[in-house]
């Protein structure tokens, strides 16, 4: 089965799945950090250009500070996303599913150098591109990996019927399949859920939109409605 | 929570020790200590600690650098309680199974077979628990808290007494997990070795070469002294101890005073203070009383607060160990009022 | 146990877990003692909703709660002050002591062409145009020229706020490329590290030639303490990538490239520290033209030995704990 | 071909994650994407400029405008895969002129520039729809989040990425004594260089390609996986499969359903009259390798702030520029410079002033730095003050009875036995802080004290407290009420050994 997501066995035995974040997404982010910091350095320059050779000094300096340590500051200190990253819901974490640290940061954020050459991330995207991960050569270096901060959603409501029990004893997994038709039934087209309901005649016995009824009032017993 | 006894509350009546079963208590672990003391010349503090630990039935972190006598501490005190002793060295790719045990598909008879870990005994050494990736340290910290085993869902009750002795290099070494300091709590105390005193060293030379070949470590000068009930009755003796309204108000003081003390950060939970009282008992029953003295808690004090205290960042830089800055606390903090 | 009388049971514990996580987040968690025991109960709900197939948003939910929760759990903290000193004294020094090897390759590979290009820069006045072009020696030879007045007055402090921001900039980027360039199994580091050696070998030689002695030398004396010996540093960083990439010995080459990077991130900040300094001593007092010669030239001995006694002596001991 | 053996893990995914997905595909079929891409490409490739030689500028263009017709090949084989099915590169060949022929003409011209093409593909080619038909499908398929656009405009500018980085890699490679640079073989104008021009952005484009296709092929997918639910479709297929094993048969009829209708391939050609959304503004794909719109389009681009790395470029052209005052403007400035300059010598002093404070830190903090260094230091004794209170107990000498002995044998014999021995001990402390100048600190215990008192050479007296000390712990922790006999003891021997050298003081 192919999938993006990775799992981590936690300490306490439970399995943790993450999502890791490929090129694309990275790009988008890349590019927002990229006007962030262009915006910076314009607005910045037009305000210390009034300061003569000194502005251009603490210009420079902070053009420097911005281009190296911009990534590591929000690493550190923002839970792992530059405001890029942070609008695209990704971001940066050690490839054993804990917090990054200093000292990663620092590597991955150096080794963009090596990332870039020749020319616009070419190297980097090669590996993103080869590795299974995602990871570009500076994520190689200090173990880390980029990827999707899911926001928790809200609940899904099940459409409200009068709970009914199954005809047939039906195994965990397909129970929850009951439940998530019912969750989002919603979003699907009528048509589609009458042709999926349908599909477990066997069940309901039951045709047409009475079958989606049907698995409703199921889904609200197996949930535990009374 | 198994590992606290239930503190006794207010104006608990001293309850009456039997004199005659305190004396012969006081002589067995007199002769334990004697015992263990054979195999391991000095480090008297360091035993003294480990017997604590056994006798308040807590587990211990014993700090120290390699090759200081950790192994043979606890098989000597194995041998002399004359109880099962189990080791397991810490390893980047111990898996959790490899400490607690795992369910096996046995061919012939066609079904599983439940191969118990190293856990099953009475004296677990967990040598080098930093080493180890968090995953297994959590699975041997939930057998030292629940005091069974889990495996294939099967619930497993450990034997008693059951305790760890888990040790590890101090932090800085390279390729170590260390223990997440919210866990720490776990361990009733913590023993640091250092370096014997030359005497001491030259002793122990002079021990381990004599007439051996190779460097087997040597216990057969350690006596059994004890058995496991013994040590139940022992440690049932040691939870009756008294302990006066001051000396629990001034073990409380002290923790209190660990959390609003200039210089650390993070200061020792409720859990600091039950650990002080228990390790105090069980250091009056080495001391020969029936009942425990400020001299007691302040004995035990840096064994049991040192981990669950870390210092500020600027005492650190000002390159305070976390001892010192306990020992500053412990002269600071009145002793018990009259 | 169906999922709502499920939810109902542990909610309060979701909830409490969740707003210890957002105060822990926020770094002002105060009081942790409970948040061990509630995050393992928390992963235990969530193997049970799994297990019993529950539906996927409350699995969802609980995922995120754990992932949190593992994340603070096991997320080291350290101060980073105690760290810094801790870094300054005993780790940089230790760990440029421990790759003394490639410190010395490094150092050969700068300072042999520094050399041999010195000495054929002195003997021979044409052979610097071997390696600069017409104009750029042109423009050294002006800044150098002690007859030129412009070095004989004395820099205003904006001015030396622009130098110091731009050797900054200059000096620290090439300190992190002569580091970066090691993952290309060496080759970057090793160019850096000669054409920088030939840069600098050539120009001193030729100036030296030219007799510009008194403008030149009391210059570069006295960051170069810092300055060369940081390239040099950065460059033993970059080589040990290499050496990663070509001997991982019983380690995978990513394995090893790893385990060489974070060994090797103690010698990069350290460098870009030492760079720092020598930016402020150039832009503030190497500039300076009031000062005479030999007591730049005291000072810079000071620097030398101060760098040298340094990474000899410094973090010898078990180091603060 | 059949639901279930499809070769990725269904679930509902946002469009960033489909597209990661699409990534993966792509690399786990690599080798076959690429192959059917190149199958039509490189013959492509060679024949334009085999025909239009003497303008190779004009072959470069078609093969940028023949992009999506390379496309098909690689979409079918992708469309199989992702079910297991194996395509066999002889079968492509066989079908290429269905495969690839289909819808050519809107697929080179009107819909040339989509930036949803790759999202758009499959829906003509391998749903077979066109007209009307096929621009409601995509409506419904792209609902009110169209997605698809960011993909094309980052492909595309990975597709420049690549390309100039293999003229930076050439250029690196060139060694110096030939005077050609990348710039040069950007810009050159010959057919030799034209074609290396042409070949390098067909490999440029080759490396993007497979991704690309993969990537809006698996958007497709995953609108309609969340439309449709095909992750519920095959929970509950296979839960009817169980209950009906006996009829297994007639369910695998049903499962046909969703992949007939995405995958059948319809072989009739298409003249579709869609009017479709058509997208005139977008710089749909990377510049034509012709040499003046080559260059014109990479200047064009590379102004653009996307390609932003130049920006250390510039940051040095502002400095220069910096230094002519005419930038500042007409108006009278010189108070801001003196300002600035004040600013800036004020700025130094404090630097020298924090070097200087760094030193003097250093030279403070240098026993410990001692220690660091390994040396070892000399910790500082700690001052001592005689404490006025210990235990609790109020240890002043004015606090004292005259005479304590008798004192304290009144309260034995009243049978306060805790107060008695109270007042003793506290005596005995204050007496031998006072006349033998022993220190105790505020939180030393009795065990403590003890040791103090016996490291001092009067053995009776250590003796004494001894004694005092055992039975004073017993009163006070063990409430153990001491012997009458001992007390008298003790009240007797007080002035003995402690008494006389108070009682003149008080």
């Amino acid at each position: 089965m192919l999938d993006t997501s990775r799992t981590f066995e936690t300490p306490e035995g439970v399995d943790l799945g993450l999502s890791i974040a490929g090129p694309i997404v990275r790009a988008q982010a890349w590019l927002i950090d990229l006007l962030i910091r262009a915006a910076i350095y314009i607005g910045l320059g037009m305000i210390l250009n009034f300061l003569g050779d000194f502005g251009g000094g603490i210009w420079l300096i902070i053009i420097f500070l911005t281009e190296w340590f911009y990534p590591v500051i929000f690493e550190i200190f923002k839970n792992g996303a530059t405001p890029g990253k942070k609008r695209m819901c990704i971001k940066v974490i050690n490839d054993n599913g804990t917090p990054i640290h200093w000292s990663a940061s620092i590597v991955r954020n150096l080794l963009r150098v090596v990332d870039f050459m020749p020319f616009g991330y070419a190297f980097g995207l090669c590996s993103i591109l080869i590795s299974r991960d995602f990871k570009r050569l500076g994520d190689l270096a200090a173990s880390t990996l980029v990827v999707y901060e899911e926001p928790t959603a809200s609940a899904p409501e099940i459409p409200t019927a009068e709970p009914a029990v199954p005809r047939q004893a039906l195994t965990l997994e397909e129970q929850r399949a009951i439940l998530e038709f019912s969750e989002r039934s919603s979003r699907l087209s009528p048509e589609r859920c009458k042709e999926l309901a349908e599909l477990l005649e066997v069940i309901t016995a039951k045709q047409g939109p009475t079958a989606v009824e049907q698995l409703h009032r199921y889904a609200n017993w197996l949930q535990g409605r009374s | 929570m198994s590992e606290e006894t239930t503190p006794p509350t207010e104006h608990t009546p001293p309850t009456i020790v039997n004199k005659d079963a305190f004396e012969q208590a006081h002589a067995k672990v007199s002769q334990l200590r004697h015992s263990v003391a054979r195999a391991i010349i000095g480090q008297q503090r360091v035993i003294d600690e480990t017997i604590i630990t056994l006798l308040a039935g807590g587990h211990a972190l014993i700090e120290g650098v390699p090759g200081l006598g950790k192994t043979l501490l606890a098989r000597a005190l194995a041998t002399a309680v004359g109880t099962q002793f189990g080791r397991v060295q810490f390893t980047p790719d111990l898996m959790p199974t490899d400490v607690t045990g795992h369910a096996m598909y046995e061919s012939h008879s066609e079904r599983f077979v439940i191969r118990r870990g190293p856990v099953f005994c009475n004296f677990l050494l967990a040598d080098e628990i930093n080493r180890a990736p968090a995953k297994t340290q959590a699975a041997l910290l939930e057998v030292m808290q629940e005091q069974q085993v889990t495996i294939e869902g099967k619930s497993f009750a450990l034997q008693p007494p059951f305790m760890v002795l888990a040790t590890q290099n101090p932090i800085e070494q390279e390729g170590t997990y260390p223990l997440p300091e919210a866990q720490l709590d776990r361990f009733l105390l913590k023993v640091k070795i250092d370096y014997p005193e030359h005497e001491e060293e030259s002793a122990l030379v002079r021990n381990v070469t004599h007439g051996h070949v190779g460097d087997q470590l040597n216990v057969s000068e350690v006596k059994q002294v004890l058995n496991g009930e013994d040590v139940v009755q022992l440690q049932q003796l040691v939870a009756n101890l008294n302990v006066d309204e001051q000396v629990f108000d001034y073990a409380v003081r002290l923790v209190r005073a660990t959390r609003d003390w200039n210089g650390i950060a993070i200061g020792a939970g409720p859990r600091g203070a039950i650990a002080l009282i228990r390790a105090a008992r069980a250091q009056a029953l080495l001391n020969g009383h029936t009942f425990v003295t400020p001299d007691d808690i302040k004995t035990i004090a840096k064994a049991a607060l040192r981990h669950r205290v870390s210092l500020t960042p600027d005492m650190e830089i000002e390159g305070i160990h976390i001892d010192d800055a306990l020992e500053r606390l412990l002269e600071q903090v009145d002793a018990p009022r009259t | 146990m169906r999922q709502k009388a499920f939810e109902e049971k542990h909610k309060p514990q979701w909830l409490q877990l969740d707003s210890l996580l957002s105060s822990l987040e926020q770094q002002n968690g105060a009081d942790n003692a409970d948040f061990p025991a509630l995050y393992r109960k928390v992963c235990h709900h969530l193997a049970l909703a799994k297990d019993r197939q529950y539906s996927p948003h409350l699995i969802n939910n609980l995922h995120h709660l754990v992932l949190r929760g593992h994340q603070q759990l096991y997320h080291q903290k350290k101060p980073f002050a105690s760290q810094m000193v801790r870094f300054l004294l005993h780790d940089f020094p230790a760990s440029l002591r421990k790759e003394a090897k490639l410190f010395w390759l490094s150092t050969g590979l700068f300072l042999l062409p520094a050399l041999i290009m010195g000495a054929l820069c002195y003997n021979n006045g044409d052979m610097i145009y071997s390696v600069h072009s017409v104009m750029g020696v042109a423009d050294i030879e002006a800044m150098y020229d002690p007859a030129n007045e412009s070095i004989g007055r004395e820099r205003q402090s904006d001015t030396d706020f622009k130098m110091f921001g731009f050797y900054i900039y200059n000096n620290v980027s090439i300190g992190f490329r002569t580091f970066a360039s090691g993952l290309l199994y060496g080759i970057g580091t090793v160019i850096v590290l000669i054409s920088n050696g030939v840069f600098i070998g050539s120009i001193a030689g030729h100036l030296t030639q030219l007799q510009f002695t008194e403008t030149f030398w009391p210059f570069v004396s006295g960051h170069g303490a810092f300055e060369l010996t940081a390239i040099v540093i950065s460059g033993t960083a970059g080589l040990q990538l290499a050496r990663a990439l070509f001997s991982p010995g019983r380690l995978g080459r990513i394995a090893a490239l790893k385990q060489a990077a974070s060994q090797a991130v103690p010698l990069v900040i350290g460098a870009t520290l030492m760079l720092f300094i020598a930016a402020f001593i150039e832009a503030f007092w190497s500039s300076s033209t009031t000062v005479s010669s030999p007591i730049k030239y005291s000072v810079a001995a000071i620097l030398w030995l101060a760098v040298i006694a340094y990474f000899l002596f410094a973090g010898r001991g078990h180091g603060p704990r | 071909m059949d639901l279930d053996k499809i070769r990725v893990n269904v679930r509902p995914r946002t469009t960033a994650q489909a597209i990661d997905l699409g990534f993966v595909m792509a690399r786990h079929w690599w080798r076959p994407l690429m192959l059917s891409w190149l199958m039509l490409a490189l013959p492509m490739f060679i024949l334009f400029h085999l025909i239009f030689y003497q303008m190779p500028w004009i072959a470069g263009l078609l093969v940028w405008l023949c992009k999506p017709l390379y496309e098909q090949a690689p979409l079918h084989v992708l469309s199989r895969a992702l079910f297991s099915e194996k395509t066999s590169m002889k079968e492509i060949a066989k079908n290429l002129r269905s495969i690839a022929g289909k819808q050519m003409i809107a697929n080179l011209t009107w819909r040339r520039l989509s930036l949803r093409r790759s999202f758009n593909a499959p829906v003509s080619q391998l749903e077979g729809l066109k007209g009307d038909a096929r621009k409601k499908r995509i409506n419904v398929l792209h609902g009110n989040k169209p997605s698809g656009g960011w993909l094309t405009f980052i492909c595309v500018h990975l597709e420049l990425v690549f390309y100039l980085s293999i003229f930076a890699l050439i250029s690196l490679f060139i060694p110096r004594e030939i005077e050609v640079n990348a710039f040069e073989l950007i810009t050159g104008e010959t057919f030799w260089i034209i074609l290396l021009q042409d070949f390098i952005y067909l490999l440029a484009i080759a490396i993007v390609a497979p991704f690309y296709i993969a990537a809006g092929f698996s958007l497709y997918l995953h609108r309609r996986i969340e439309l449709e639910a095909w992750d519920i479709e095959l929970d509950f297929r296979k839960l009817n499969t169980r209950l009906n094993s006996q009829k297994r048969s007639s369910t695998n009829l049903a499962a046909l359903f969703v992949v007939c209708s995405l995958l059948t391939v319809q072989l009739t050609d298409s003249t579709a009259m869609a009017s479709e959304n058509f997208l005139t503004t977008s710089d749909q794909t990377s510049p034509a390798p012709t040499k003046e719109t080559a260059q014109q389009q990479i200047q064009e681009i590379l102004k653009d702030e996307v390609f932003g790395q130049e920006e250390t470029h510039k940051v040095w052209r502002e400095i220069e520029s910096d230094d002519q005052p005419e930038d500042i403007g007409d108006f009278d400035l010189d108070w801001l410079q003196k300002i600035a300059e004040a600013i800036a010598f004020i700025g130094e002093f404090i630097l020298w002033v924090i070097i200087g404070a760094l030193v003097l830190w250093i030279v403070y903090l240098y026993p410990k730095w001692t220690q660091w260094f390994g040396i070892k230091s000399i910790t500082p004794r700690k001052k001592y003050r005689a404490p006025e209170t210990l235990f609790g107990l109020d240890v002043r000498p004015e606090s004292l009875p005259d005479d304590i002995g008798a004192e304290a044998w009144r309260l034995c014999q009243d049978n306060q036995m805790r107060a008695a021995l109270s007042l003793l001990y506290r005596a005995s402390l204050v007496t031998l802080m006072n006349q033998h100048k022993l220190e105790f600190h505020k939180g030393a215990t009795e065990g403590e004290c003890l040791k103090i008192v016996q490291q001092t050479q009067l053995q009776e007296l250590g003796n004494y407290f001894y004694r005092l000390t055992v039975i004073w712990k017993a009163m006070a922790y063990g409430h153990q009420a001491p012997s009458l006999d001992d007390m008298q003891s003790l009240c007797e021997h007080w002035r003995e050994h402690l008494g006389t050298k108070h009682e003149p003081a008080c």
